[in-house]
């Protein structure tokens, strides 16, 4: 009989644990809280199946555990009994999987208004490029990756001279604007991956993926590598910054376009030229 | 084979048969030997790693930008001057196909108990796939001594020679572990030993002309698997 | 190792293995004429996958006693490939859509 | 023929499922007669020497053992290596001596060995060698040679593993799913001749494997003993058979994508290698697609997870009904369910690429696909637990099992439609939910199945019980353990925590998780240290063990009907068993017992009311 005590306690204790586990999910900074609400609506809908199961076996086992004179019932088989649970599990499962497809729906297609970043990840290391004032990004080109062109950009693509070209693992974001994250990788399958904003996708060498997500809440957060990408995976860390329109102006304003570093390279290696010169 | 004779049991044709097939007892396959539904299975085993093998190879060539290599030109042999397209694929292809038939009616006579023509059908099919493995050899040679590589090729996407070396090496490899057992049971239908029901060397299993359509099944599944490998890799 | 039950095993006239062998060769000269005469697009694609299938169906359905054998047997065997079809269809789409994104960002540059 | 073929008594109740008259005209009226059988007997090689008979032996018995072993054996090493990670994930200032190369090597090593060489090998190659002909009544698998030389495939396989441990570089350390380009690219361990070794091992298992599994399954089809049709065949067998079909169907995409990624190392083809940067220069490689290799890894891996999960259905499904002395409900359901969960595996393998960039579209496909498995599934688990509903049970040590596995399934099952439905798994794929969810699934409810099993079987095995005492010790803190390690772990999924972390640093949300960690690992500590009770009591039982005797559980199927307790190599001495019932006659009214074998013909029982036959 104790046996039955303890998986009563261990159904309990579960519910208890979920109500006042101190570990839950960050607070959500992006439009994808229906994410949250599938999560939250198959929860109630799970573990309500799991309590409910549970508790009928512990039912079961204080009711029926072994008497000497008592004999099992014999009955084979319920037909009508098991319709019934195979409607009803079928019609539970529907209900999760609709709101599903209807947010991946929503995942997939990315508004119009959307800002490409082109996220490029290698090992282990994150760096951006933002459209200039075209809008558009410029092409791009493993094999032109090199120090004077860190993004591997085809120099004949007039989109790609005025990139914004940001080499460092810090990306700011403006606050309320859907962004569309392209991934590149240079080497291996990564994923950038902010839990705060639920989102998530691989970025994988020789194509481009991509995802969604509108950033609504202001602050700082940490870009996690969340494919494994070898030794230094979970070293791979990243900073968001999301900011107010004008935050982000002043600093999108500061940043290097691709035109500029051309322009810095060629002073450079004018001055190199001089000195050999001399 | 056709409707073998049960005790007890009344064989039903068509989808009804089936069913009282799979509800009976012992067998599901009635009549069929325990080496042939091995052989069988093992066979729907074998068409899914060929299939995973032609999926990759469809998969890697839609999605390479790169242009691929016109197979009827990288294949194409000079007889008489004259370049012909697929001239030794189609030789091979025919080749094939003819030790399939004699293997069909090895099979034939073995049930039979027709020792003699049995034997001589089995070592024609093991010549025929024989010829088969030395004109692949062949082919191989030509090919590497244009410069294909399992890792480029002068033609266009490298992915084109690894795909090839790989796949007809892996239907190759068939094709010969297919000609050693041709070989051995050509010896042993000579040898009498299915006459006799002489036992195995390894498997100390009662010798039987079963075993010859067992073989038979497998020799030709690696022709059914040239068939497709001639589609998609020659013609596509 | 069990004997199955010998008696049982009749064996086919060999006019049929013939006539089947007949057919694979000249089944095996269309595909091959496919490729003489350089037939492209759609018309090559369909051409190639009938004679296949027919090649292929010819060999199982004959040679291999397929159309002999009990539905059983025969049931067994084709099934499993509904799965392959899911496979080849899929990987047909995704072919497309790794083709389509390299293009699309590599190429055209993504707008 | 029956000896009881001239009684002529009839039973009560008779469902038209009776194969009695159902192919042998002019006989329908005798209730016992079962037709004659098919094929003559099978001729067994018996071993005469230490040799044949224990190390290069044809008997499926030892075999199973063998490989039950064997599998163990690499079981607590990838247990030691599941102790070594959670040191460094609870512990990690005891855990000095462990860089991240180690911890990687050790995560991939674990996954592999657990999944494949130990929970594969297990149920299939242990249980399913040992049970099949015993519960289907054959004298032995259909071809003792070829299931030999499995066997020493699998032993092989698992040499070139273990000798991954010592080559230069150690062993991969690319995760067990293997992922391109980095299995085989530096910066990832064990690059060189680990993965190698890896890749040339699970080769060789899946030809051994193919080997054995050819032998299940024909024994299944085709070597029945009189009377045993496929609907009256234990839910074990249906379990493990179907568990083989997938097997044999799904190899063949691992076996391709280990060749390949191999062909990618070594000859240096870009099957999935795409043109890479590394360290600033350019690699020979271009053109390949590395998400061609997780569809291939999936379409293998999917079904892989149900290799592991229908054996531990079928299996639980028997003990379940066995110790809670009532039928199991809604068998054919059960069958059917086995048989859908099987047949719909190759269709839901890409819900494991959610977010690997792979065509967008595919999510609605494959979420579709997964949520309708959770239907026969969650059919499953009604059905157990409306057996034990009215059952008179048993609360012994494999009874308890049985109770943790339900809930351990259940709850791994419901996080699996989280992980299923495309959108909720995005935010929760590739954190601790998943880790927590597959080994609360496949890793724990199936370890409970295996221990119920080894209590359950062991004195058919060895003729002696298993110590009941410290069986309910290994059960209790095995059980409330691993639900302690795996259950606060999802919630590590849900603030965020990526896997395959070798360390967290201070990152704002995961500090509060620390103390968690620790929580955890001492947990997983005390599980394994835990399961050497089991060697003990296993160890001491085999010598001082209580003396089981015939069927000590009271149970109906085959395997318990062997003239001699352990069944002797061809199992039933000069007579093949005939079967004239289903495995789950328990608690028939009107029956004297609460039991009714199924070698009983129905002119023995005439008095009851039995429904299906």
């Amino acid at each position: 009989m104790h046996a039955g005590i303890i998986f009563l306690l261990v159904i309990v204790g579960s519910v208890l644990f979920h109500i006042f586990t101190p570990w839950y999910w960050t607070d959500i900074a992006s439009n994808w809280g229906a994410m949250d609400d599938t999560i939250t609506l198959t929860f109630w809908v799970g573990g309500g199946v799991f309590v409910a199961v549970c508790l009928f076996m512990v039912y079961c086992v204080f009711k029926f555990s072994y008497k000497e004179n008592r004999k099992a019932e014999y009955k084979p088989e319920d037909k009508k009994l098991e319709r019934i649970l195979t409607w009803a599990t079928t019609l539970g499962v529907a209900a999760l999987l609709a709101p599903g497809l209807i947010v991946w729906n929503q995942y997939i297609n990315v508004p119009k208004n959307a800002i490409n970043i082109d996220v490029m990840a290698w090992q282990w290391g994150w760096q951006y490029r933002l459209p200039g004032e075209d809008g558009k990004l410029g092409s791009t080109k493993v094999e032109n990756i090199n120090d004077n062109n860190p993004f591997g950009i085809i120099l004949e693509d007039p989109n790609g001279k005025d990139d914004v070209l940001i080499q460092s693992d810090v990306i700011h974001l403006k606050n309320n604007r859907p962004v569309k994250i392209l991934l590149r990788s240079v080497d291996v399958l990564h994923n950038w991956y902010v839990p705060q904003f639920r989102a998530k996708m691989d970025a994988v060498p020789g194509v481009v993926t991509y995802y969604w997500f509108e950033p609504n809440k202001v602050g700082e957060y940490e870009v996690l590598c969340a494919e494994y990408c070898g030794v230094g995976h979970y070293a791979m860390r990243g900073r968001v910054f999301v900011k107010n329109e004008q935050d982000y102006e002043n600093w999108l304003y500061e940043q290097e376009t691709f035109s500029d570093l051309i322009a810095k390279q060629e002073e450079i290696e004018l001055s190199q030229v001089k000195l050999a010169k001399k | 084979m056709s409707e073998p004779k049960i005790e007890g049991y009344k064989f039903k044709p068509g989808y009804s048969g089936m069913a009282a097939d799979t509800a009976s007892d012992q067998t599901m396959f009635k009549g069929v030997h325990w080496g042939k539904a091995m052989m069988w299975i093992f066979l729907l085993s074998d068409t899914f790693i060929f299939s995973c093998f032609l999926i990759s190879y469809m998969k890697g060539r839609a999605s390479t930008p790169v242009e691929w290599p016109n197979p009827s030109e990288v294949f194409a042999l000079n007889a008489f001057g004259v370049p012909v397209p697929l001239l030794l694929i189609a030789i091979m292809t025919f080749v094939l196909i003819t030790s399939s038939g004699t293997m069909a009616l090895a099979v034939k006579y073995g049930y039979e108990r027709n020792r003699k023509m049995c034997g001589w059908l089995i070592l024609a099919t093991a010549l025929g796939g024989l010829t088969f493995v030395g004109m692949q050899a062949f082919e191989w040679s030509k090919l590497i001594h244009e410069g294909v590589r399992p890792w480029e090729n002068p033609f266009g996407a490298p992915q084109f020679g690894s795909f090839f070396f790989m796949i007809t090496g892996f239907h190759g490899t068939h094709v010969s572990i297919g000609v050693i057992f041709l070989f051995i049971y050509a010896y042993k239908t000579f040898a009498g030993h299915y006459d006799e029901g002489k036992r195995g060397w390894f498997t100390s299993m009662k010798g039987d002309y079963v075993e010859i359509e067992i073989l038979g099944l497998y020799w030709h599944f690696v022709d059914l698997v040239w068939v497709f490998i001639f589609a998609f890799f020659y013609l596509w | 190792m069990s004997e199955a039950k010998k008696e049982q095993t009749t064996t086919h006239k060999i006019g049929i293995y013939l006539w089947i062998w007949g057919l694979l060769f000249v089944l095996s000269f269309f595909s091959y004429m496919v490729d003489w005469y350089q037939f492209q697009g759609l018309l090559r694609w369909s051409l190639i996958l009938i004679f296949m299938f027919l090649k292929a169906g010819l060999i199982m359905a004959f040679f291999m006693h397929l159309f002999w054998e009990r539905y059983a047997l025969v049931n067994v065997l084709l099934w499993p490939m509904t799965a392959i079809a899911c496979f080849v269809g899929l990987m047909v789409a995704e072919g497309k859509y790794t083709l389509f994104s390299r293009i699309f960002y590599f190429f055209v540059g993504g707008q | 023929m029956s000896e009881d073929y001239n009684d002529n008594k009839t039973i009560q109740a008779q469902s038209s499922e009776t194969i009695s008259g159902e192919g042998g005209a002019g006989v329908t009226s005798d209730t016992d007669y079962v037709r004659p059988a098919e094929v003559a007997d099978q001729d067994l090689y018996h071993g005469h020497s230490f040799i044949t008979k224990w190390v290069f032996c044809q008997d499926a018995k030892v075999i199973g053992v063998q490989y039950f072993l064997l599998a163990t054996f690499t079981g607590i090493i990838g247990l030691i290596l599941s102790w070594l990670m959670r040191l460094q994930l609870g512990f990690p200032e005891l855990a000095g001596f462990m860089t991240a190369e180690h911890y990687y090597q050790f995560v991939t090593m674990h996954g592999m060995i657990m999944v494949v060489y130990f929970l594969t090998a297990l149920f299939l190659g242990g249980f399913g060698n040992y049970l099949i002909p015993l519960m289907v009544g054959a004298r032995d698998m259909v071809f003792p040679y070829v299931n030999m030389v499995s066997f020493w495939m699998f032993f092989v396989a698992v040499g070139v593993l273990l000798a991954s441990f010592f080559v230069p570089g150690g062993p991969t350390g690319s995760g067990w799913t293997l992922y391109p380009p980095q299995a085989i690219l530096e910066g990832t361990p064990g690059s060189g001749m680990g993965i190698i070794l890896m890749c040339v091992s699970l080769i060789l298992f899946v030809a051994g494997f193919t080997m054995g599994g050819l032998n299940y399954l024909i024994t299944v089809l085709q070597a029945r003993t009189r009377g045993m049709t496929l609907m009256r065949m234990p839910l074990t067998v249906w379990g493990i058979f179907t568990a083989t079909v997938l097997a044999m169907l799904a190899f063949p995409a691992l076996l391709v994508s280990a060749l390949m990624m191999s062909l990618d190392k070594l000859l240096g083809t870009s099957f999935f290698m795409p043109t890479i940067l590394k360290a600033g220069e350019v690699l020979e490689y271009g053109g390949g697609t590395p998400i061609l290799f997780q569809h291939l890894f999936w379409f293998f891996g999917h079904p892989e997870v149900y290799i592991v999960a229908l054996p531990a259905f079928g299996i639980i499904s028997d003990l379940i009904s066995v110790h809670s002395r009532k039928n199991i409900f809604g068998y054919r359901m059960m069958v059917w369910a086995i048989v859908i969960i099987g047949a719909l595996s190759f269709f839901v393998w890409a819900h494991h690429m959610y977010v690997s960039g792979m065509h967008p579209w595919f999510g609605f496909f494959f979420a579709t696909t997964t949520l309708i498995i959770a239907v026969p599934t969650a059919m499953k688990v009604y059905n157990w637990i409306l057996t034990l509903w009215r059952g008179n049970i048993r609360l012994n040590v494999v009874m308890l099992w049985c109770l943790g596995f339900i809930v351990t399934f259940v709850n791994g099952g419901i996080t699996g439609i989280f992980l299923g439905n495309v959108t909720v798994d995005v935010p929760l794929s590739d954190t601790y939910f998943v880790i927590a969810h597959f080994h609360m699934v496949m890793g724990i409810a199936p370890l409970m199945v295996i221990m119920g099993a080894v209590y359950h079987w062991f004195p058919l095995v060895t003729g002696r019980m298993l110590s009941e005492k410290l069986g309910k010790w290994h059960f209790w803190f095995t059980f409330l353990g691993a639900y302690s390690i795996y259950f606060p772990m999802h919630y590590l999924g849900f603030i965020g925590v990526p896997r395959r972390y070798f360390e967290m640093y201070d990152s704002p949300y995961v500090t509060s998780a620390v103390g968690m960690n620790e929580f955890i690992s001492t947990a997983a500590f005390i599980v394994g240290a835990a399961q050497f009770i089991l060697i003990y009591n296993i160890v001491t039982s085999l010598k001082i063990g209580k003396p089981a005797g015939k069927n000590p559980w009271q149970a109906n199927s085959l395997e318990w009907l062997t003239p001699t307790v352990p069944p002797e190599h061809g199992n039933w001495g000069d007579k093949l068993p005939v079967v004239h019932r289903w495995p789950y006659d328990f608690s028939v009214p009107g029956a004297k017992e609460d039991f009714i074998t199924q070698t009983t013909p129905p002119s023995e029982v005439a008095e009851t009311e039995v429904e299906k036959t």
